[in-house]
């Protein structure tokens, strides 16, 4: 059995998206005795041309990573009824039966990371920026930013998000999930207008981020990491991470190749949520101490008031 | 010093540019040094300023054999070389041209520019040079950049001075003060080598004279015993007359006719000013003046190559001062440029390409938007025949002909088309005797045809030779004219407007 | 002396049509347009204020907001903009033409900014200060080409230069510690610049083409062992950065302190820099000669600078200097190596070189107006103006663009650049 | 006038000029020998780079074995060297040309996102249109709009001096944002998305496959026809047209064509517009016969690669040709090298760059291998 992965252009060591989805097929490698590939797409146009050689070495199941690649897969899936492939980040509607989309609702862990953001500023500002605006990652902006309002809410607050603004649908972005330096620079600039946590929504732009961080010393900026635990995938600034935003694009995928290996696979939709574990908030590492134990109990409250759907994540 | 050039040979691929040359320089004399074009006399003084390795033969410095790895190692020894294409670097002061590759220096690797200044002042002084020590190179006229290249050899105390043609450039009155400062320098104990194709020159200022012909010495002698014609001989293999063979002309309707027409250059100065001219049909015009007075940038105006700001011009009763280059050729005006390589032809083109670079579009050479390249080549090859280019085939790129033979090429392209004007700069310039001859036949044969002939040169010789009236430049003005029907012009006075000092005399 | 004429009496009032005159009048109609720019498209709903803020609450001397009343200032910006236009149509000449615009650009920024900020603030030191930063590769890899274009070879690899160093950097800062990265950097850097010198001046490739095969082969190279190495062994790609040292009382001035007081090593570097490549080149003997290698190879050749030393010590230099800029990317900003990292960097070094007229101190400014461009696009992009934020991305690249076409279009390379020296 | 002594001598003499003279050893050598060292040094090098990677020698065994197999192992194989080829030999043959005019073109890659964004324009905007005319109308408007992109330089650099490298470089970094604000627009942007990407282009105005017969799979189109046509217009334009011989005096020797009468200006324009239009066509036979729509950077940097396969080819349209295909298989084997082998595709990068170098300077093969060659003499006789 053999499972194929196409990462998207961030790259197979991006400490985040790609990483975390091909940790899910080093676990089922693991797990039981398969084999695992994967071919890093360079460019967006590439997405094609690598699905078409992964087509070619007979795969058992092609798992594509990211909504950018939501178009090509379909057209392949189309063209290939045999081939069983699945899609993190997308969900087609109507489904195609030999696509299975995995999908997170981001927002919900978000929410909680913006609870968490609004009750450990010092300033009393926040900021968040991501890569490209598009659904995944203004997913996780969305939830941060209500994740502050609801804070305000409680606690009659006035803690300010920088970076995105939901009515408007404008924020700032920067334009591409690769360039570090650019990571650095954004969450200066959030810096500088006052922001003391900022949350980077673009893969391993983060990372540039984080290094400011630990140059500032996290009583200037702390950093809240997405998509896997930042303090496992960077672990040598595992100490600016307030917590990361988890979204167990693994833990979904290794579900996925178990389905097509046990035969249960069928096209459809997996949605990851606070209830299922598919997203949360990760532990918080170096922060354990410094946060109350009031604000940790709150937030639990309040995951467990989206989970039963008392609290609604968005306005 | 004594210096001695024992069998040296060089070889630039299948040229032999020197062939087993001896040579002795003494100290206070001056050795003219004699030959064609190509001759090889820049190729054997290169080699002993160590620009150039020989291939065999040795150099002796007062007896004893140097071996120059470099021009640094020349200047070491003693020998400065004044280049006969200046090696000067226009953008920088004359100071700093002077001291480049033995500057003074402070502290770091300082540049002492004040102390380097004192020191050219000091030559100036010794020398009567009278060279401004801060002025930018591009800002000198040519005459005082020539003196700047002997300040340069004298910083280096050089005690081997080599002169490869320094009087190219010069007016007769600035060839006069120049003889003074060669004087000087004999005087000073200086060995030095004067080239030149000037035999009035040579035989005036020469202790020793050789002469070179196809890389070897073929004669030398004593400027006291030798004529003029005996040294063209030995410069030739032959013969030679100094004067074109021509009918009278007949001048018939205005050509070309310019009113006031001023140029500016980049820095909105004139370059040409208020300068107003007629070229008939059936006469040829030349037009005389040290290089850089204007002729250039006349020639670019007559034919469109740049804008003029103010005046007019006519070209057969056609107002033309804002017609483009193209539209000019069309009415009938050819042009054989001053630097051919910079402008006349594309080295890497064909012989063929080359011959039509400029009437490529013609209809007949035309198929549709396409050209017809069968009949282009077989046009080329007719003009290669008919004007004696030399070439194996139309196919060769351009550059791969020896440069009498890129010339006659250009002139054949210009001459071959229906023409009206002529407009013919330097149209000798590099060129051998025998294509000289040819050259000048055939601009005095489109004079006979009925064209006007325009013809810008440097070398007044060519111009007294040639035209049937003269117009003289000086400083971007017009400041005579002359009438030289049968040759009657006085060359003293032409000599003398060039100079701009006519002015003077005229008032 | 009958045959002999005099000519030309002089008409004195003649109207020469000088090229100069021509652009001072297109440079006036472009200085009109703009005031009428700012007196229409930025004019500022009345009574608000831009708040641009000089000091942040940590820093040590505290100054107050510049407060800005928007409305007056963009009339004025809009006044002295129509001033200056007038004027060049009225008597515009050579030197005042480009002075005029450049002010008039410097005006136009103003009034843009502070129409931007209308009604809200940001921190005006915290985008000086990221304008240095940004500023930082751009006028390396600037410098990286003055010094090797004024020994006239052309340097397109600065990229690949400015890539290799920051490769470099990361990988042997991971394993050796910061410095000894750096200097790994500088000296890669200076191996790649040996390299195009031995590929131009020795084997004579076409210059371009040598130039782009580098960066080709550095980007191949790098990327390669990124993804091959770097994913497995993650220790290789994690290296120290220099951080930010003040310098004691200067760096607590306002606004200037942190711009240009308190910054990392590669900052000052890169200003150090600049000053000793222009002291070296236009006083000293070195910089002398290798400024005739540039001009005029074969006089320096005949007075004995040996011009193939000459140009590949200097493209070396360059090599150094946009390795040393490359390692800012790692070791003075993120630490890691990321595949094509640099993004063109290099280019738009090539640009500020050429924008700076061949100077290091030109150099520098252009590299200064890319940062500020860079910096004030993400100030702005938090502020919320009415303009896409690709546009104010994009201005930065029309404004050189402008400038080129205005300003320097006439401004003359080294008059050998590009082309190879044969000895005999 | 013919001072005609014989007719017949002067006849033959003209006869002998006129014979072609032959390509001799050099130039085989130059043509056939250097490009063979250079690729197989490259592949040695790129072996030796992998080695110095910790990579075992079975694995660098399957590379090569995955490279050829990708490259030109099998139909599809050949089917993805040739898609991969068809945008890197239009727009290097837009560079060529600028080349040859004495235009260094850095700007392919914006010319060719915008005329790619015109054509997917075009595109969706005209539907309805029997295919005949709309794909065609669709291939052209991407043209002219890359065409109208590369004038700005064209034009800057004719009227005010301009440097070209600068304006294209600035030209390319504003394509990007450009592009990036119209895919937002809402008359280009896809329904329902926020992301920039542009709604999709109609079937009518799609390049065809031509090998789906076969096998649905195979992504060749009917733009490789586009592209041997471009080959074609290109030889033709620069070595039998009128302006092409104009094209290539300015390039060569720009003093000459002034003097020659040749308006600087135009030339200029119209060959940066000439080069725009191939690199637009470039772009839009990408959108049309590949992609299907435009998205952010769908250019995927083959405006840079193309600098590379221009200079490969040394700006000769045959030459380039062949480069394109070159690189195009490299391209193709270096994915199948990825998948099977493990090997980074980045490796590819290394190897083109060394086929570059080497070619470039013959003098340093030479220096490697003086074996390979005969003692170079040097110029041609003269008179
Ligand atoms: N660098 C070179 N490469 C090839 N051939 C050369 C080179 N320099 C000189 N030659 C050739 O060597 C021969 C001698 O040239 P040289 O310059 O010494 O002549 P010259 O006597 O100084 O002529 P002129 O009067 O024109 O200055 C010529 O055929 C010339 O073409
Ligand atoms: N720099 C150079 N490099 C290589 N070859 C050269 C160079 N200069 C001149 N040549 C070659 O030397 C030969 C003579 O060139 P040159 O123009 O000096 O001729 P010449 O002897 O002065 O001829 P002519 O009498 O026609 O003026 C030609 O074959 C030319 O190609
Ligand atoms: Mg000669
Ligand atoms: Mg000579």
């Amino acid at each position: 059995f053999t499972a194929c992965q196409v990462t998207d252009t961030g790259g197979i060591d991006d400490a985040g998206f790609n990483q975390t989805a091909w940790k899910g097929v080093q676990d089922a490698m693991e797990a039981s005795d398969i084999e695992g590939r994967f071919l890093e797409s360079q460019a967006e146009t590439d997405y094609e041309a690598n699905l078409n050689s992964l087509i070619e070495g007979n795969c058992d199941i092609i798992v594509t990573v990211g909504f950018l690649m939501g178009d090509a897969t379909k057209a392949a899936a189309e063209a290939n009824p045999e081939q069983k492939f699945s899609i993190v980040d997308f969900a087609y509607d109507p489904t195609i039966p030999n696509v299975l989309g995995q999908v997170y609702a981001t927002d919900q862990g978000a929410f909680l990371a913006g609870y968490l953001a609004a009750g450990m500023s010092q300033t009393g500002v926040v900021g968040t920026f991501g890569g490209i605006n598009i659904p995944p990652v203004t997913a996780f902006m969305d939830g941060f930013y209500y994740g502050v309002q609801y804070y305000n809410e409680q606690k009659g607050t006035d803690v300010m998000v920088l970076g995105w603004n939901p009515e408007s649908s404008e924020g700032l972005f920067t334009g591409n999930f690769d360039s570090l330096d650019d990571g650095r620079a954004f969450a200066e600039n959030l810096h500088q207008e006052g922001a003391d946590i900022v949350m980077p929504v673009a893969g391993p732009v983060g990372l540039g981020s984080a290094q400011l961080a630990d140059e500032m010393g996290t009583d200037s900026l702390k950093i809240i990491g997405v998509d896997a635990d930042q303090t496992q995938t960077d672990p040598e600034k595992a100490h600016v991470y307030l917590t990361s935003v988890l979204k167990r694009m693994d833990s979904t995928v290794t579900q996925v190749i178990d389905m097509a290996m046990n035969d249960t696979f069928e096209g459809g939709l997996i949605v990851g949520t606070l209830e299922n574990e598919g997203v949360g908030l990760a532990p918080y590492g170096a922060f354990e101490d410094s946060i109350p134990e009031e604000l940790k109990a709150e937030i639990e409250a309040v995951k467990a008031g989206i989970i039963d759907g008392s609290i609604q994540v968005g306005m | 010093m004594d210096v001695e050039l024992r069998g040296l040979t060089k070889r630039f691929g299948p040229v032999v540019a020197n062939d087993n040359v001896n040579l002795h320089i003494r100290a206070g004399e001056v050795l003219g040094l004699l030959g064609e074009n190509g001759a090889g006399k820049s190729t054997m003084m290169n080699m002993l300023s160590g620009l150039y390795t020989p291939d065999e033969g040795e150099i002796l410095i007062d007896g004893k054999p140097v071996k120059f790895e470099g021009p640094g190692d020349g200047i070491a020894a003693g020998i400065g070389m004044v280049h006969q294409h200046f090696m000067l670097v226009p953008v920088m002061t004359v100071a700093e041209n002077v001291v480049l590759g033995v500057e003074p220096t402070g502290k770091f690797g300082y540049l002492d520019i004040k102390k380097a200044r004192r020191q050219v002042e000091e030559i100036n002084e010794k020398y009567r040079l009278h060279v401004p020590p801060d002025e930018l190179i591009e800002e000198l006229p040519v005459g005082i950049q020539q003196r700047v290249e002997i300040l340069k050899v004298l910083f280096r105390s050089a005690d081997v001075l080599i002169l490869d043609e320094p009087t190219a450039v010069l007016t007769p009155q600035e060839v006069r003060e120049f003889f003074g400062i060669v004087d000087t320098l004999k005087k000073a104990g200086k060995a030095i080598v004067f080239i030149t194709h000037k035999l009035h020159e040579v035989l005036e200022i020469s202790d020793r004279i050789s002469v070179l012909r196809q890389g070897r010495i073929t004669g030398e002698g004593d400027p006291k015993t030798l004529t003029e014609s005996d040294l063209a001989e030995m410069m030739v293999g032959r013969p030679v007359s100094f004067t074109t063979a021509k009918g009278d002309a007949k001048p018939g309707r205005t050509m070309l006719e310019l009113h006031d027409v001023t140029m500016l250059d980049e820095n909105d100065d004139k370059v040409l000013d208020r300068v107003s001219m007629t070229v008939r049909s059936g006469e040829v015009v030349g037009v005389a003046g040290v290089q850089g007075n204007g002729q250039t940038e006349l020639v670019e105006a007559i034919t469109g190559l740049e804008r003029v700001a103010s005046g007019k011009i006519d070209f057969d009763g056609t107002d033309i001062t804002y017609a483009r280059v193209r539209e000019r050729h069309k009415m009938g005006m050819a042009h054989i440029p001053e630097d051919r390589h910079k402008s006349g032809m594309v080295d890497s083109f064909s012989v063929a390409e080359n011959m039509v670079l400029n009437n490529y579009y013609a209809p007949e050479y035309s198929k549709g938007w396409a050209i017809d390249w069968p009949k282009v080549h077989e046009t080329a090859a007719k003009y290669c025949v008919e004007f004696d280019v030399r070439t194996p085939s139309v196919f060769l790129p351009g550059g791969a002909l020896s440069g009498g033979n890129q010339q006659k090429m250009v002139v054949a392209r210009e001459l071959e088309r229906q023409t009206k004007l002529v407009i013919a700069s330097q149209p000798t310039r590099g060129v051998d005797v025998g294509s000289i001859e040819y050259i000048h036949e055939r601009l005095i044969a489109s004079r006979d045809e009925g064209d006007g002939v325009l013809i810008v040169s440097s070398e007044l010789d060519e111009i007294m030779g040639l035209s049937d009236r003269i117009y003289v430049m000086y400083d971007g003005r017009i400041v005579a004219e002359f009438d030289n029907t049968g040759g009657k012009a006085d060359r003293n006075a032409v000599g003398l407007a060039m100079a701009g000092s006519f002015e003077g005399e005229a008032a | 002396m009958t045959d002999m004429t005099s000519q030309a009496t002089p008409s004195p009032d003649e109207k020469l049509d000088s090229a100069s005159a021509r652009r001072a009048r297109i440079m006036g109609g472009v200085l009109i347009a703009l005031a009428l720019l700012v007196l229409f498209g930025l004019n500022v709903t009345p009574g608000e204020v831009a708040t641009f803020r000089l000091t942040t609450p940590r820093d040590a001397i505290q100054v107050g907001n510049l407060v800005v009343p928007g409305g007056p200032f963009n009339m004025i910006a809009a006044a002295l903009l129509a001033f200056l236009g007038v004027r060049q149509f009225l008597r515009g000449g050579a030197k005042w033409t480009n002075l005029s615009l450049g002010i008039g650009l410097a005006i136009l920024v103003m009034a843009f900014l502070v129409w931007a900020t209308a009604g809200k603030s940001f921190s005006l030191t915290g985008m000086l200060q990221a304008t240095m930063v940004r500023a930082v590769p751009i006028a390396l890899g600037g410098l990286a080409g003055v010094l090797s274009e004024r020994v006239a070879v052309v340097n397109i690899a600065i990229e690949g230069m400015l890539l290799a160093g920051a490769f470099t950097g990361a990988l042997i800062g991971s394993l050796l510690g910061g410095w000894v990265g750096m200097f790994a950097a500088i000296l890669v850097g200076g191996g790649f610049g040996m390299l195009l010198a031995a590929l131009v001046v020795t084997y004579r490739m076409d210059q371009i083409i040598a130039g782009v095969v580098i960066n080709l082969f550095v980007l191949g190279v790098t990327s390669y062992v990124s993804s091959q190495v770097f994913s497995e062994y993650r220790h290789l790609n994690n290296a120290p950065t220099f951080r930010a040292f003040k310098i004691p009382l200067l760096g607590d001035i306002p606004v200037i302190g942190p711009m240009l007081f308190n910054q990392n090593l590669f900052v000052y570097g890169a200003l150090i820099l600049v000053a000793i490549s222009t002291y070296y080149l236009f006083h000293t003997k070195n910089g002398l000669r290798a400024r005739a290698v540039g001009e005029h190879p074969r006089a320096a050749d005949t007075l004995g600078v040996d011009v193939y030393r000459t140009r590949y010590i200097h493209v070396t230099l360059g090599g150094m200097v946009a390795g040393f800029g490359g390692a800012w990317f790692t070791l003075g900003s993120v630490g890691r190596f990321d595949e094509n990292m640099t993004n063109g960097r290099g280019y738009i070094g090539l640009a500020a070189m050429i924008f700076g007229r061949w100077h290091p101190v030109g150099a520098l400014s252009a590299a200064l107006i890319f940062g500020f461009a860079d910096s004030i696009q993400q100030k702005l992009a938090l502020l919320n103006t009415p303009i896409p934020s690709e546009f104010l991305a994009m201005a930065p690249y029309i404004a050189t663009i402008i400038v080129v076409a205005g300003l320097i279009g006439r401004s003359k390379p080294p008059a050998a650049n590009g082309t190879p020296y044969t000895k005999e | 006038m013919s001072s005609g002594p014989d007719l017949k001598e002067v006849n033959e003499r003209m006869r002998g000029l006129m014979a072609r003279t032959t390509h001799g050893r050099d130039d085989f050598e130059d043509l056939v020998i250097v490009p063979l060292f250079a690729v197989v040094v490259a592949l040695i090098f790129g072996a030796l780079i992998m080695l110095a990677t910790a990579v075992d020698l079975p694995t660098i065994g399957r590379s090569f074995v995955a490279l050829a197999v990708g490259s030109v192992g099998s139909l599809s194989a050949w089917s993805e060297t040739l898609t991969a080829s068809i945008p890197l030999v239009l727009a290097g043959l837009g560079l060529g040309l600028g080349f040859r005019a004495g235009l260094f073109n850095i700007g392919a890659e914006g010319q060719l996102l915008m005329g790619g964004l015109a054509a997917v324009v075009a595109g969706f905007t005209l539907a309805g249109l029997p295919w005949i005319i709309h794909l065609p109308l669709t291939l052209l408007i991407g043209a002219l709009v890359g065409a109208l992109y590369a004038a700005i330089a064209g034009f800057l650099k004719a009227t005010t001096g301009a440097h070209e490298v600068i304006s294209t470089i600035m030209l390319n970094l504003i394509s990007y944002r450009l592009l990036d604000w119209l895919l937002r627009q809402p008359f280009i942007q896809r329904e329902g998305r926020s992301d920039p990407i542009s709604k999709d282009v109609p079937p009518s105005a799609e390049l065809p496959r031509i090998l789906d017969f076969i096998d649905v799979n195979l992504r060749l189109h009917a733009g490789i026809f586009v592209m041997l046509a471009a080959v074609a217009f290109v030889y033709w334009m620069l070595f039998r047209s009128k302006i092409g011989f104009a094209f290539r005096a300015s390039g060569e020797n720009p003093d000459a064509a002034n003097y020659a009468g040749m308006n600087a200006a135009f030339i200029i324009v119209l060959a940066m517009g000439t080069a725009g239009a191939l690199a637009g066509l470039a772009g839009a036979t990408q959108v049309t016969g590949v992609l299907g729509r435009a998205s952010p950077g769908f250019s995927a940097g083959i405006g840079f690669d193309a600098i590379a396969v221009a200079l490969l080819g040394r700006s000769h349209p045959v030459g380039i040709l062949f480069a394109g295909i070159l690189f195009g298989a490299l391209e193709a084997g270096g994915r199948q090298m990825q998948v099977s082998a493990g090997v980074s595709i980045d490796l590819i990068g290394i190897i083109q760059a060394l086929i570059i170098i080497f070619i470039a300077a013959p003098l340093l093969v030479r220096a490697i291998f003086p074996w390979g060659f005969r003692k170079r003499t040097k110029r041609v006789g003269d008179a």
